[in-house]
């Protein structure tokens, strides 16, 4: 797998330290172009930590990131660190300059993300809330912004955004308060947003989560609806297993921030550890 | 050299143990609240108002500390009671705006009461005396606020530790909402809170204004502003951090006031540079300092003792 | 799709605004010019757009700065240095042999002058303070215009700044009356620029405010993480808010200039800076319309409508008690006070002029049905 | 409550019927003081001479018609970002002529709304050369800091035998720094050293300040501050024990300071405008006038003594009378034109104006705080050719 030159984004020996806590212990993994790949693991695991190791949300203690090939994070413990640090392969980068981008940078970059908790912009419309993903995109700087010189690029990102709401179908609410949606809804407007960045690469945090069966369904055939149309790769954490099992080409699974498992969701979901440390406890 | 510099320790050292009692006050309610109280100074400065009416109206001085601090942490509780209280839901903006308006209000009090004027501040026999210390020649109470406040801050802290209001507080400091959820009673804290900060603002400024005897309703300005910056400067939060803030920043800023003679004595200048214009400028900068190169403050890290 | 917005409010809008400056003209014009009401619309004017500069930072974008006070002063300083006229250098920079300075600017640039230096000193601020989190902020840009103040003060840049002293005889709002031969004024001026001034700025900010810039700005506001997630560079969008509010702190500093006549370091005090925060506390956090509302209001509260609170009233014999000077000043902070705790959102909330009258057509277009 | 509106109405009934009692004309004359803030004491004190000579002379003929005099007063809170509002109040209540202000920095604040309106201003005890200085609308009764200053360096040197002196003012106050400025010409002309200090708006810990007077080696301390700071300086230099004079100009004169200084051994020296004593008949009709005032009293600070000040206040007061008179109308602009030739005998001295606006005065009063009794005490008058 590792000799797959197509692969989009590419983790390597990934460890999360906080202080004597380690969220993430050694996580490698790779998401290659076109594909839908799922992360799963109970509460804990340490998913939505490898999301902000990858958005420059946080710096990981340990690791490499690849994007599109490109290292995007390096570290190597540091400082306090050397000391504290509990994960393995301390050594391995020790030589690499340690590499961190800002979150808005990597979203440059063209991986964009939505949140587990929702977090849109509360004051704005659900509009106004996809036209701000357009901004970063932007050819205008301040003055001619203000001014006005930049009519055509504002029409054509109004326009882009009106288009964006009505994919995910949410073009009747457009001007309503995004916060006074409907959860459901809530979650595709997230999506619409993280869509107006242009990103190849889409983060989905728990998608599902708070849908009921009939939206988590709509939701699976939405997810490769967009990637499709955007040429998008989807990286997802989620806990509907109905939903991973039906879109995820492959699933890693994650049980206290290390890797147990990887594979095709049936391979998943025989594999007698997932099911004693995951489903055995979901079920539960 | 020493003889030059000795005077001007002094003065720092006795303003800083003022400081430090302000500090104090600042540094409890922002462990708990989040909030910048900025009215702390006014009500420091209230206090003095209070004793000056006082003190008029003819009462025994034996009598009147008591009242006075009395009054003032009464005051303190009032003002949480009716500002801060009603906006414990609200953003923290609005709260530290909150503050701001009852800073002006009490200013304005201050003003209309006193009509504009300065007001003499009584003498307290005893501490109001002169001494000699080597060359220097000062008042008593210089001597004795270094002492007091460390007797105060053994206090504080014996409460804090060993007392179970004392354990509530530093609970609530650790986690606002878990330790509501414990059961623990946050108004009951955070009126203690205010209490005792209000208390050791009411010793602070029988201290100060015994050593500089003048009250008038904008008094409490910058002592309040630099006792805050003390409280940052020794890690918000950490008792033992804002009174040693507190005496830094007290002694620099009589240093910087003196600088001009030592350097005129150490005969590194000719002539004086007018640097005591930055006497107060001086306490802001070394606040930007030190949040920018340790934002948590000289002591800020050790939780322990957070309140 | 209802991608079209009505136009209609915001047409009423500008029809208002336009009235507002015919009847400040015509005003002038008619009234005694020494009414106190045209001292309370050039001061009005001033802090309105101070306000609105404020508000740009703590309502618009999140950042809770309390430095307005600091950077008014470098743009009221920049505008009296450059604009004395060469003759009046030497009285007014007495001790300083007339001062360094030996050549003036037009107003205008003088302005400008202003707004840029205040924006290059937010900028510098910025570097180190920007980083910091909301109180601290707060608490470093109040010290950083302590800072700033000592700075002027000083007698090292006398030359410059005419050390602590008073800077005088610079171009005032009544300068810009227009005169005849004889020194009698045939068109008076003196209220009718500085609101078209305010204006200028006022309109600038709300333009930058509904431009992209400023919806990423509100989006910072909203959720940081959320923004820098979409994209949004947070260090380089709060410089730039900072600097174009203290731009505008300049301007109104450079404003405040032309008011008082006169400029001197020590009254730019964080008193100031509380001052216009609660007028943006008043008006709304988050509403340009509220802030200047607001500062109309509060101006004449405090220089004209409330100052019979400071003199002895009398009711046929019966003397009004309370009464004295200072009175005035406490029924003020009251109704702050009030304004604070019971009346959080202010006087427009977080909406504006044209989204009031769209609400309203609104409801009226319902009821119609 | 309906009881209380019907009391509340029968009131209003009655307002007309008051008003109506002396039906006088009205002139206005604006009293530009500060009534708060640094120089609040002072101020009151100045406005106390004025309205003494109010209540003394409450009407004045102009032009064959008796007219009321109204004071208005304006507090200009001792800063000069709170003057410009005050000064507009003086010009929007349409008065004739301006008295004050005590503090030389606000009167100049205040100066052009004056100018604009057309009105004469006339300066009490704000002694800095730039109030009438280019200024034609601005005239002034007592004498200028030069002058002062003058006298103070030559008393330095002379009296004192000084050869160092430290000087201490407030920064950005005009009347500190130019007073200074003065002083430091004068006595360095006389072969002495003079070191300069300020101190920053609101000050109140002035320990460190002196600490540097001791350490310049300096021989006497001048601190020409506000009686707010004044009071401090002095009574921190007692507990230093300060050994060297504190030598302070005409704001330093007042009932507040020598109330400081008692009981203390600070040597506190001043120059001034009047001595009391000089005036028998002012000195006892003002004593009287307070004494039946109760609330007059407190704004002299709770006794009698008579601050140079409050003379000044009612000297200006009669010249601005005068001025009236002489031009025979209450248009500001007929005041102005009237007052370069004013001259009055006042209760500190003839006054007449110079050129430009200033009275010509060729001497002042030293005077000193007796230690024990907290009196001042007259040391000499002394004058510059």
């Amino acid at each position: 797998m590792s000799e797959n030159r197509n692969n989009v984004l590419k983790l390597e020996n990934i460890t999360m330290q906080f202080g004597g806590v380690v969220a993430i212990n050694n996580l490698s993994l790779e998401v290659n172009q076109g594909e839908i790949v799922a992360l799963i693991g109970p509460n804990g695991a340490g998913k939505t930590t490898a999301f902000n190791c990858i958005t420059g949300v946080y710096e990981p203690t340990n690791g490499i990131v690849y994007f599109h090939g490109e290292p995007i994070v390096v570290n190597h413990p540091q400082g306090k660190m050397v000391k504290q640090y509990a994960g393995i392969n301390g050594d391995l980068y020790r030589e690499k300059k340690p590499v961190a981008h800002t979150p808005d940078r990597i979203t440059h970059m063209g991986i964009a993300r939505t949140f587990q908790n929702i977090r849109l912009f509360k004051s704005q419309t659900a509009f106004e809330n996809v036209l701000i993903g357009t901004h970063l995109r932007r050819n205008s700087n301040m003055f001619t912004a203000t001014f006005r010189l930049n009519a055509k690029e504002e029409k054509a990102n109004r326009e882009k955004a009106w288009n964006l709401l009505e994919i995910v179908g949410l073009a009747e609410e457009g001007k309503e308060l995004a916060t006074s949606l409907p959860y459901g809804k809530q979650r595709r407007l997230e999506i619409a947003r993280a869509l107006a960045t242009e990103p190849t690469l889409l983060l989905l945090d728990e998608p599902a989560a708070g849908m009921n069966p009939q939206e988590t369904d709509e939701l699976g055939s939405f997810i490769v609806d967009i990637k499709n149309r955007f040429n998008l790769t989807v990286f997802m954490i989620e806990h509907h297993m109905n939903l991973v099992m039906d879109i995820s080409d492959r699933i890693y699974v994650l049980d206290f921030g290390r890797q147990i498992a990887e594979g095709t969701p049936e391979e998943i979901q025989k594999n007698p550890v997932v099911i004693a440390a995951y489903l055995g406890v979901e079920e539960e | 050299m020493w003889d030059t510099i000795f005077p001007y320790l002094l003065s720092g050292i006795s303003v800083g143990g003022q400081y430090a009692l302000i500090a104090i006050g600042y540094t409890m309610v922002y462990g708990i609240l989040r909030l910048i109280n900025f009215a702390h100074g006014d009500v420091f400065m209230v206090a003095g108002i209070i004793m000056v009416y006082i003190a008029a109206s003819g009462l025994p001085l034996w009598l009147c500390i008591p009242l006075v601090l009395l009054i003032t942490v009464a005051v303190g509780f009032l003002i949480e009671r009716a500002a801060y209280r009603p906006l414990r839901s609200a953003p923290r903006m609005s709260v530290m705006i909150s503050a701001i308006g009852v800073s002006y209000m009490l200013q304005n009090l201050v003003l209309y009461i006193t009509g504009g004027l300065n007001k003499q501040y009584p003498t307290i026999p005893g501490i109001s005396d002169t001494v000699a210390i080597g060359a220097a020649k000062t008042k008593v109470v210089t001597v004795i606020t270094p002492f007091l406040v460390i007797i105060l801050v053994v206090a504080l802290v014996m409460l804090i530790n060993k007392t179970k209001i004392g354990m509530a507080m530093r609970a609530v400091s650790k986690d606002f909402e878990t330790s509501q959820l414990m059961g623990i009673k946050i108004n009951n804290v955070i009126s203690m809170t205010f209490i005792i900060g209000s208390f050791l603002a009411g010793v602070g400024s029988i201290l100060f204004f015994t050593n500089y005897p003048t009250v008038i309703q904008t008094s409490g300005a910058m002592p309040g502003l630099k006792a805050f910056v003390a409280a940052v400067f020794g890690g918000i939060g950490s008792i033992p951090g804002a009174v040693i803030g507190a005496f830094i920043i007290g002694i620099m800023e009589n240093i910087i006031k003196g600088l001009d003679v030592i350097l005129f004595k150490a005969g590194v200048i000719s002539a004086p540079l007018g640097l005591a214009t930055f006497s107060d400028a001086f306490s802001f900068a070394l606040l930007i300092i030190i949040l920018v190169v340790k934002p948590t403050g000289l002591f800020g890290e050790k939780v322990t003792d957070k309140v | 799709m209802n991608q079209k917005k009505s136009k209609t409010p915001m047409i009423i809008t500008l029809v208002l605004v336009a009235a507002i400056y015919v009847a400040v003209f015509i005003a002038e014009q008619t009234l005694p010019a020494n009414s106190m009401l045209f001292t309370v619309l050039k001061k009005g004017a001033t802090y309105a757009l101070v306000a609105v500069s404020m508000n740009l930072l703590n309502g618009f974008t999140g950042i809770f700065s309390l430095g307005q006070a600091g950077f008014m002063l470098v743009g009221a300083y920049m505008y009296g240095i450059f604009t004395i006229p060469i003759a009046q250098r030497a009285s007014v920079y007495q001790y300083f042999d007339g001062g360094m300075i030996q050549f003036t600017v037009p107003v205008i640039v003088a302005m400008i002058l202003a707004g840029l230096a205040a924006a290059f000193f937010a900028f510098l601020i910025g570097l180190p303070v920007l980083r910091l989190k909301s109180d601290y902020l707060a608490i470093a840009t109040l010290g950083f215009a302590e800072i700033i103040r000592a700075i002027f003060q000083w007698n090292g840049l006398g030359p410059i700044t005419n050390g602590s002293n008073m800077l005088r005889s610079f171009p005032s709002f009544n300068d810009f009356n227009i005169r005849d031969g004889q020194g009698n004024v045939t068109v008076y001026l003196s209220t009718l620029i500085p609101f078209l001034m305010a204006g200028v700025c006022i309109l600038l900010i709300v333009l930058l405010i509904n431009s992209s810039y400023g919806r990423a700005l509100k989006a910072i506001r909203d959720d940081e993480v959320a923004a820098e997630a979409m994209g949004i560079n947070l260090a380089h969008h709060k410089r730039l808010a900072f600097c174009v509010s203290s731009f505008f702190a300049g301007v109104g500093g450079a404003m405040l200039a032309m008011y008082q006549t006169t400029v001197q370091a020590k009254s730019f005090t964080s008193a100031m800076t509380y001052e216009i925060l609660l007028i943006v506390v008043i008006g709304g956090i988050g509403s340009v319309t509220g802030s200047v509302l607001s500062s109309f209001l509060f101006v004449a509260c405090s220089e004209w409508w409330l100052r019979f609170l400071d003199e002895k009233q009398m009711i046929g014999t019966f003397e009004v008690p309370l009464l004295r000077n200072g009175f005035r000043l406490v029924v003020f902070s009251v109704i702050i006070m009030i304004v604070v705790l019971f009346f959080r959102r202010g006087i427009m909330g977080d909406k504006e002029l044209p989204d009031l009258l769209s609400r309203r057509m609104k409801s009226e277009g319902r009821r119609k049905k | 409550m309906k009881k209380l509106i019907a009391l509340v109405l029968a009131l209003m009934m009655l307002v007309p019927a008051f008003s109506v009692a002396d039906d006088l004309p009205v002139i206005k004359i604006g009293v530009y003081e500060p009534a708060s803030g640094d120089s609040g004491a002072g101020g009151k004190q100045e406005t106390l001479g004025v309205q003494y000579a109010n209540a003394k002379t409450p009407t004045v003929e102009i032009g064959g018609t008796t007219y009321k005099v109204e004071l208005v007063m304006a507090d200009n809170g001792s800063s000069t970002d709170k003057a410009p509002s005050a000064a507009q109040k003086l010009v929007s209540e349409n008065v004739s002529v301006v008295l004050g202000s005590y503090g030389s920095g606000v009167s100049i604040a205040g100066s052009d709304y004056f100018k604009d309106a057309n009105i004469p201003a006339i300066g009490l005890t704000c002694t800095n050369p730039q109030v009438t200085a280019g200024n034609s609308h601005y005239f002034r009764v007592c004498f200028l800091d030069p002058f002062q200053g003058t006298v103070l360096a030559n008393y330095a040197s002379k009296e004192l035998g000084a050869t160092t002196v430290y000087c201490l003012g407030e920064l950005g106050n005009d009347y500190d720094q130019g007073l200074i400025t003065y002083f430091k010409q004068a006595f360095e002309a006389l072969g002495g050293m003079v070191i300069v200090d300020s101190f920053p708006t609101g000050t109140a810990d002035f320990t460190s300040y002196l600490t540097n007077a001791t350490g310049y080696n300096a021989d006497v301390f001048f601190c020409p501050v506000s009686i707010a700071y004044s009071t401090q300086i002095i009574q921190q230099a007692s507990a230093q024990g300060l050994e060297i004079a504190i030598l302070g100009g005409d704001t330093l004169d007042s009932n507040v300071v020598a109330d400081a200084d008692k009981g203390t051994n600070v040597k506190v020296v001043i120059t001034t405008f009047y001595q009391e004593g000089a005036n028998a008949e002012f000195d006892e009709g003002f004593k009287a006038w307070l004494n039946e005032n109760p609330d007059m009293m407190t704004n002299n600070g709770g006794n009698d003594v008579i601050s140079a000040v409050s003379v000044m206040g009612y000297d200006g007061y009669y010249v601005a009378l005068a001025a009236l008179q002489a031009a025979g109308s209450t248009d500001g602009a007929a005041v102005m034109a009237a007052l370069p030739s004013v001259e009055i005998d006042g209760v500190s001295g003839h006054i007449k104006f110079d050129e430009t606006g200033d009275a010509v005065r060729t001497s002042a009063f030293v005077k000193t705080v007796n230690n024990e009794t907290g009196e001042w005490q007259f040391v000499t008058e002394q004058t510059v050719d």
